[in-house]
């Protein structure tokens, strides 16, 4: 595949986890290009997160003549007409984290609805008694979101003993989730624990300090200051929790896909299922020193790895 | 009952009421427990709305076109930059907000240049420039996470029974543009320009100048807003700014401040800041679904002028 | 006497025909822009300067272009709409339920919001409201809808939509003759017709048409239904394209629309918009935010800052020709 | 139906309070067929309001109206339309965004369908040339591009243009007060062939001859109230006066009074139009009065202008050595701060003084109004009052406190007198001639030759050049029509 063209279309770049996905994929991809592995690897950003102006970007990498684009979709299903323009043309489409449902394209899935779920098995075993639940929800009307809540529905119905009482809209920011609980927080029952969806666990700990409230087990989302604050208040009081989130180096695991595809490979499913990246009381530690100061963990797929995970989802 | 008459006249009042009847339904509907967490909560979030907010509405009402898009990426800018310079060191506090400041004013002066050197319409140029902020700060801070020095965080959350000191200096603040705004040959300038700048060029005021000196403030106080907003939130980040895009012309125009330009209003500023938090904490409250407390927020908004009812016109 | 009159005459209306002039490069410059764009892609990217490039390029242009003309009809009466971009995405939404599963009720939702949008302009010119407020809630009030209509991205256009949008004339691509065609109705409908006339005084001196009998209510509803018209437009098209809906599909449409009538030579007040300018203008953000800046190769950093960067450079150039004017 | 002598209009016990203030206080008026109705009154007389009332744009507290014999309960614009009453409003009603013939397509709901825009500019372009021959405005011109005059002229004519509708009367509020006087020559000639035909027509005026040779019976109102009514021949200038408010009658005192003058003060102004081919330069000394002449619209505005804009940042050809002020002409879009409170208005210009420490002082804000409105004579019961609340002519004071008021030692008059009452205009002579005494300068272009009376020295302008210097001993209008007319000097 030395001769190939491979482009990124991404549609935002203003938080640390799509910052650490970017460093992934610049990592790999710039090895790839060296050991002339492809011919080029582009990587082409768009300022906000906007449905439009992402369709247009894929319509014009097509005009580019590129190979393949590995996409993190703004929506599932909103760009399906530029991407099956895409594949009309054909270009081999990969799609990743914000996958896309057009059937041409290849998604590489995260179980988000899994996620959601282990995050209400993990309270229960911090919280055997069961108690109140405030949910952070990212931003709406997304599949993710949508993914996400329903499997935490799914492991509340399963654990009868939790209950939730408060759900807040934190858009995955930081600042939007702790300004969301800090407006809920004085009229809320006192809750065990929060449920979130990654990116915003800091945040809800921060809102509980500045209203004096009883810290609850907050699920976390694999940031840094995340694990950092998780390490400070176990080394406080022994606090527990579990933390969750895809890992940002799944961009190069879509980026192998698309190579492996361009190879010739006719036998990789459209549908790869990865897990998601957890860390437990036992093991965050030794990883926290390996993420750099308000970065995400992550984990980039070396080209074996990506065969084997490919290989993996071959049934 | 004068008294009283000539409050409906004004026309900050409503943004008031409309606060205190969003805090009433909320408290009615908790059983009156938490009001009073609520309103610490409120005042905490609101100041640093009002701060882009008079900036904001000095620009605004320099006359119909006249806006600030450029805030949440100076915002996001400046975060980052008062966070590095900070680095963690209680010492550098001041030099940090400093920083912070001297960063604002520099993109207020961009601003400025671009709109009186291109001639490009202050919508367009301040947009344009918001681009070029938001890529300054990807890769100045990365997109990443920075952590204020432990000093500066506590100032951004102290509180003194229930009131939060921050909002106690923004009220200090806010006095003083009151008066810029109606006693100082600046605020007048302002308020001339905003009615007929052909008529204030005329009547001897510095046109040029006082656009510059307000195109500068508002950059200035977008620029303070970020430092304090990186306290407050612990961590400074590209995003951190993005809902005053919107919010920073809604208290404006809510307050009572007029878009065709030439009437401006500082205490409705105050008022449709803690409206906006307290709707917010209203519908978190209720616990309604996402797409309800949009709907919900944008008929409640809708009502509250209609009831206010526009001014009435002169001859 | 007579002689002197007449030579009087003619060296006033040679200082009037200099103001014509200077309006006619003004109406030009919009022009003026979208060729600079297309110049700098042909450059960068000959094979985009095609029937197949151009579709491409353009397709997304067109629902941005009905935006932008909804929009305009809003500013020519002196007023702003920042509910447009999420008017667009709710229209989106239904058009990718409703209209597809139950073309009836589709259709009366639909034709339900313009007169929405009708019943605001009535509001504002009845409570005498800021339309920047009542908008800016309408904005919360229709991305709500819309999520309540689509909680999670999905739906499907109607087929006939699907068949319109991706329609493939001989010749010239679609999406240049809908700009055209979009251009040239409002063009007739705003600046020809006898009642556009009234439409657009209504934003020039609302005492003078008070004051000669014609109903500013009426022209308020009007211009207001209009804009709701166009939005709809605006958000099938946009469906008919992408084929399926998002709630948040349409939020970015707001800042275009008002960027792409200010670029078309537009003023926020006194009832002076262009409806070709603002199709012009609505096609070169639309070019120059997105193929323009493919076609760059860029630092994935400054991305986003090119994007700026065009818009300014766009903007600038037209400075230098315009630069005596005022 | 109008049978011979029904009157067109007839209001009996008009009353009209805005707020405090009593504008109409039970009026009496009508207008007859075939007559052409003078209205005169000081500023703020109520002479506007009572003409709201004849068009239907307001409607009186109290009182009736009666058209062409009939009883009007529900009296509107629309009605006053249909009924053939057209009223040229004091602030012209023009779109500025649209061209001229989209202007009067706007008073003419029947202009629609199919070739209406080239009914419409054969319309407008046929009356324009009725009314002002060699008027040199295109149907087609965009309002906004033409000068204040032009505008005036467009809107007279849009009036007097016939559709469906009747056409019986004419209301003219101070038509003429932008237009020089060969124009306005032309407006008056065509009213009196318009009225010879047997329509009718109300002409507002402060140039009382306009009135006196134009009018068949002239009504003067006082303070909301007519004061007297009675033929034209019935009266004459001193009559008129005495009858609208006593200011005494005072003829060219003014060329008398401030002859001496020292021939070598300081220099204050040189200027140089930017088209002036041959060395001619504009020289204003302290305490000159310099008188700016020509027909409208022929570079006095932009070279007043240039002046202005040089005190501030030096330009190539003009020398400006003191601070400068202007009073407007065209008020609404040159002058009037519209938000703001008449006291508001005359403080702008004098901000820095006005300080007390840092702030402005509301109180030194309010004397500096205070003093004014007693030296000038503006009416309102309250300096507080929203500068729109004043009638035209008030507001046109409001900006002369504003020039007068501050440090300028240049005073730049832009045609200022528009709408200012005959009274006024005396005591503002007196006050400009005090002020030039006192070391000022003034650069005052007028379209009124009567006011030239007043300067030491006119200079005339054509096509945007100096085309004569005249001395005021000099000064004659045939000198200045001459010059206006001729070849270049
Ligand atoms: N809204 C208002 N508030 C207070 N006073 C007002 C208001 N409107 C008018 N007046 C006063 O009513 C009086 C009558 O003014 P009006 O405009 O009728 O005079 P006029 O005779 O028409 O003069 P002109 O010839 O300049 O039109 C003035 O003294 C004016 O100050
Ligand atoms: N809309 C208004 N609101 C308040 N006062 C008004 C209004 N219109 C007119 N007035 C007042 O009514 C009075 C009559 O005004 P009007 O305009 O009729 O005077 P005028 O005789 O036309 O004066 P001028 O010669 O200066 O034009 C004035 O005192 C004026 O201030
Ligand atoms: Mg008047
Ligand atoms: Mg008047």
């Amino acid at each position: 595949t030395s001769g190939k063209k491979i482009a990124f279309s991404n549609n935002y770049a203003g938080n640390s986890w799509r910052q650490a996905m970017l460093d992934s994929y610049g990592i790999v991809t710039k090895k790839a290009v060296d050991d002339k592995v492809v011919a080029a690897a582009d990587v082409f950003t768009t300022a906000d997160k906007e449905v439009p102006t992402q369709a247009a970007q894929v319509q014009n990498l097509i005009l580019q003549g590129y190979d393949a684009i590995v996409i993190n979709a703004a929506s599932p299903d909103a760009l399906n007409g530029a991407i099956k323009q895409a594949c009309d043309a054909g270009i081999v489409v990969v799609s990743f984290d914000g996958i896309v449902t057009e059937p041409c394209a290849y998604r590489v899935v995260v179980d988000f609805k899994d996620m959601g779920k282990q995050e209400v098995e993990q309270m229960a075993k911090f919280q055997p008694k069961g108690g109140n639940l405030l949910e952070i929800r990212g931003l709406a009307g997304t599949s993710i979101d949508d993914a996400i809540h329903a499997g935490i529905l799914e492991g509340v119905a399963a654990h009868p003993e939790f209950k939730i009482v408060g759900s807040v809209t934190g858009d995955w920011d930081q600042t939007t989730a702790q300004k969301a609980v800090a407006t809920i927080l004085p009229s809320l029952p006192d809750v065990v624990g929060i449920v979130d969806q990654g990116g915003d666990g800091y945040g809800a700990a921060q809102a509980f300090a500045a209203a004096n409230k009883p810290r609850p087990t907050i699920i976390m989302g694999n940031r840094q200051d995340e694990l950092k604050w998780w390490k400070e208040q176990k080394e406080k009081d022994g606090y527990k929790t579990w933390s969750a989130s895809i890992a940002p180096g799944v961009s190069t695991l879509a980026f192998w896909v698309a190579q492996q595809v361009l190879d010739g490979r006719k036998d990789i499913p459209h549908d790869l299922l990865v897990p998601y990246l957890a860390f437990t009381q036992d093991d965050f530690e030794a990883a926290l020193p390996k993420i750099k100061e308000g970065g995400v963990a992550t984990h980039e797929y070396t080209q074996e790895e990506a065969i084997a995970a490919i290989k993996a989802n071959i049934k | 009952m004068a008294l009283m008459k000539s409050l409906v006249a004004k026309p900050w009042i409503w943004s008031f009421v409309g606060a205190l009847l969003v805090w009433l339904a909320t408290i009615a509907f908790t059983g009156g427990y938490g009001g009073g967490g609520m309103v610490t909560a409120a005042l905490s979030l609101a100041v640093f709305t009002v701060i882009v907010g008079v900036g904001q509405m000095f620009v605004i009402t320099l006359g119909p076109g006249n806006v600030d898009l450029s805030l949440p990426a100076n915002i996001g800018l400046a975060s980052a930059v008062a966070m590095k310079v900070m680095g963690g060191s209680d010492s550098m506090i001041v030099v940090g907000l400093l920083a912070a400041l001297a960063c604002g004013a520099a993109i207020g002066i961009v601003n400025y240049l671009l709109i009186w050197a291109l001639r490009i319409p202050p919508i367009i140029a301040t947009l344009s420039a918001s681009f070029i902020i938001q890529s300054v700060d990807i890769s100045y801070g990365r997109g990443l996470q920075i952590k204020p020095p432990p000093g500066f965080a506590d100032f951004a959350n102290w509180q003194i029974s229930g009131v939060p000191v921050l909002a106690m200096l923004t009220v200090l603040f806010t006095v003083g543009a009151a008066v810029a705004l109606q006693r100082m040959i600046y605020g007048r300038s302002v308020l001339a320009i905003g009615q007929n700048i052909r008529a204030a060029w005329l009547a001897g005021v510095n046109v040029g100048r006082i656009r510059f000196l307000t195109y500068t403030l508002s950059g200035a106080l977008g620029g303070i807003d970020g430092a304090l907003l990186a306290g407050y939130f612990r961590g400074a980040n590209v995003d951190i700014g993005n809902e005053y895009l919107l919010a920073s012309i809604a208290v404006v125009v809510i307050g009572g401040t007029s878009v065709a330009g030439g009437k401006a209003n500082v205490p409705g500023v105050w008022g449709a800041a803690l409206f906006l938090v307290l709707l917010l904490t209203m519908l978190n409250t209720f616990g309604v679904s996402a797409g309800v407390r949009l709907l919900l927020t944008g008929l409640i908004i809708v009502g509250v002028i209609t009831a206010a009812g526009g001014e009435k016109a002169v001859r | 006497m007579t002689a002197a009159t007449l030579d009087n005459s003619l060296k006033a209306s040679s200082a009037r025909g200099s103001a014509a002039r200077a309006r006619l490069l003004r109406g030009l410059l919009p022009a003026l822009s979208l060729a600079l764009v297309l110049l700098a892609i042909a450059w960068l990217n000959p094979r985009a300067i095609s029937y197949f490039g151009f579709s491409l390029m353009l397709n997304l242009a067109i629902p941005i272009a009905l935006a932008t003309i909804a929009q305009m009809f809003v500013i020519s009466g002196n007023e702003l709409d920042l509910s447009i971009g999420t008017f667009v995405g709710f229209v989106g939404c239904v058009t990718a339920t409703w209209l597809k599963d139950a073309p009836l009720v589709g259709v009366a939702i639909l034709l339900g919001s313009i007169g929405i949008y009708a019943l605001l302009g009535a509001l504002i010119h009845l409570r005498n409201l800021p339309s920047i407020v009542v908008t800016l809630g309408m904005s919360f009030v229709w991305q709500g809808l819309a999520i309540l209509v689509l909680p999670k991205p999905g739906g499907k256009a109607p087929d006939w939509l699907l068949a319109i949008m991706s329609f493939k004339p001989p010749f010239v691509p679609f999406p240049i003759i809908a700009a055209l065609l979009i251009g040239l109705i409002v063009h007739f409908g705003l600046m020809r017709t006898s009642y556009g006339v009234i439409l657009r005084g209504s934003g020039g001196n609302p005492a003078a048409l008070r004051r000669a009998g014609w109903s500013l209510l009426k022209t308020k509803i009007v211009l207001f239904a209009l804009a709701g018209l166009f939005g709809v437009i605006s958000g099938m098209a946009l469906i008919g394209i992408t084929t399926s809906a998002d709630a948040n599909i349409g939020n970015g449409y707001t800042l275009l629309a008002i960027a792409g009538v200010i670029l078309g030579g537009g003023e926020f007040v006194g009832g002076r918009v262009s409806p070709i300018g603002a199709v012009i203008g609505a096609l070169t953000l639309a070019l120059a935010a997105s193929p323009l800046l493919t076609f760059m190769h860029i630092p994935p950093d400054w991305q986003v800052a090119a994007n700026g960067a065009i818009l300014i450079i766009v903007l600038a150039a037209r400075v230098l020709i315009s630069r005596r004017e005022r | 139906m109008p049978a011979g002598n029904v009157d067109i209009i007839r209001l009996n016990g008009a009353e009209k309070h805005f707020g405090a203030v009593r504008a109409l206080d039970g009026v009496d008026f009508h207008v007859g067929p075939g007559e052409c109705v003078g209205l005169v009154g000081h500023n703020g007389a109520g002479k506007s309001t009572l003409m709201h009332m004849v068009a239907g744009t307001l409607t009186p507290d109290s009182g009736k109206i009666g058209v062409h014999g009939g009883i009007e309960d529900n009296y509107s614009v629309s009605r006053a339309q249909q009924l053939g009453i057209r009223c040229v409003f004091q602030e012209l009603s023009l779109c500025p965004n649209l061209s001229v013939a989209e202007n009067t397509r706007i008073n003419h709901a029947s202009l629609t369908g199919f070739g209406w825009r080239r009914k419409a500019a054969e319309l407008i372009a046929a009356k324009l040339d009725e009314i002002f021959p060699g008027h040199s405005i295109s149907a087609s011109d965009i309002v906004g591009d033409l000068s204040i005059g032009r505008r005036q002229m467009v809107e007279v004519a849009r009036a007097f243009t016939v559709t469906q509708d009747r056409l019986d009367l004419v209301i003219l509020d101070e038509p003429t007060s932008s237009l020089d006087a060969h124009t306005a020559g032309q407006l008056l000639a065509f009213v009196r062939r318009f009225v010879a035909d047997g329509k009718s027509c109300i002409l507002i005026s402060h140039v009382l001859g306009e009135v006196l040779n134009n009018a068949d019976r002239i009504v003067v109102m006082r303070d909301g109230k007519v004061v007297v009514a009675d033929a034209a021949n019935a009266f004459d200038r001193d009559r008129l006066v005495m009858a609208m408010g006593g200011a005494e009658a005072r003829q060219k005192i003014a060329a008398q009074a401030a002859a001496a003058k020292p021939g070598a003060s300081p220099l204050r102004v040189r200027a140089r139009p930017a088209t002036q081919k041959d060395g001619t330069d504009l020289v204003a000394r302290a305490g000159e009065i310099i008188g700016l002449a020509g027909l409208a619209g022929h570079g006095q505005t932009d070279l007043l202008l240039a002046i202005f804009g040089a005190a501030s940042r030096a330009k190539a050809g003009i020398e400006v050595t003191a601070p400068v002020a202007l009073v407007a002409g065209d008020r609404q879009s040159d002058g009037i701060f519209p938000q703001w409170s008449i006291a508001e208005n005359i403080g702008i210009r004098s901000l820095a003084r006005l300080r007390n420490g840092l702030l402005i002082s509301p109180q030194r804000e309010a004397e500096l109004a205070e003093f004014w409105q007693k030296k000038i004579g503006i009416r309102t019961p309250d300096m507080n009052n929203n500068i729109f609340s004043l009638s035209g002519g008030n507001q046109q004071k409001t900006l002369f406190a504003r020039a007068l008021g501050s440090d300028a030692q240049i005073v730049l008059m832009d045609d200022p007198m528009r709408g200012v009452d005959i009274g006024t205009k005396l005591e503002v002579y007196d006050l400009v001639r005090e002020e030039a005494s006192r070391g000022r300068t003034f650069l005052w272009y007028t379209t009124e030759t009567e006011e030239l009376d007043n300067c030491d020295h006119i200079y005339v302008f054509k096509n945007g050049r100096i085309v004569a210097n005249l001395k005021r001993d000099e000064l004659t209008d045939e000198k200045i029509i001459q010059s206006s007319f001729g070849d270049a000097a």
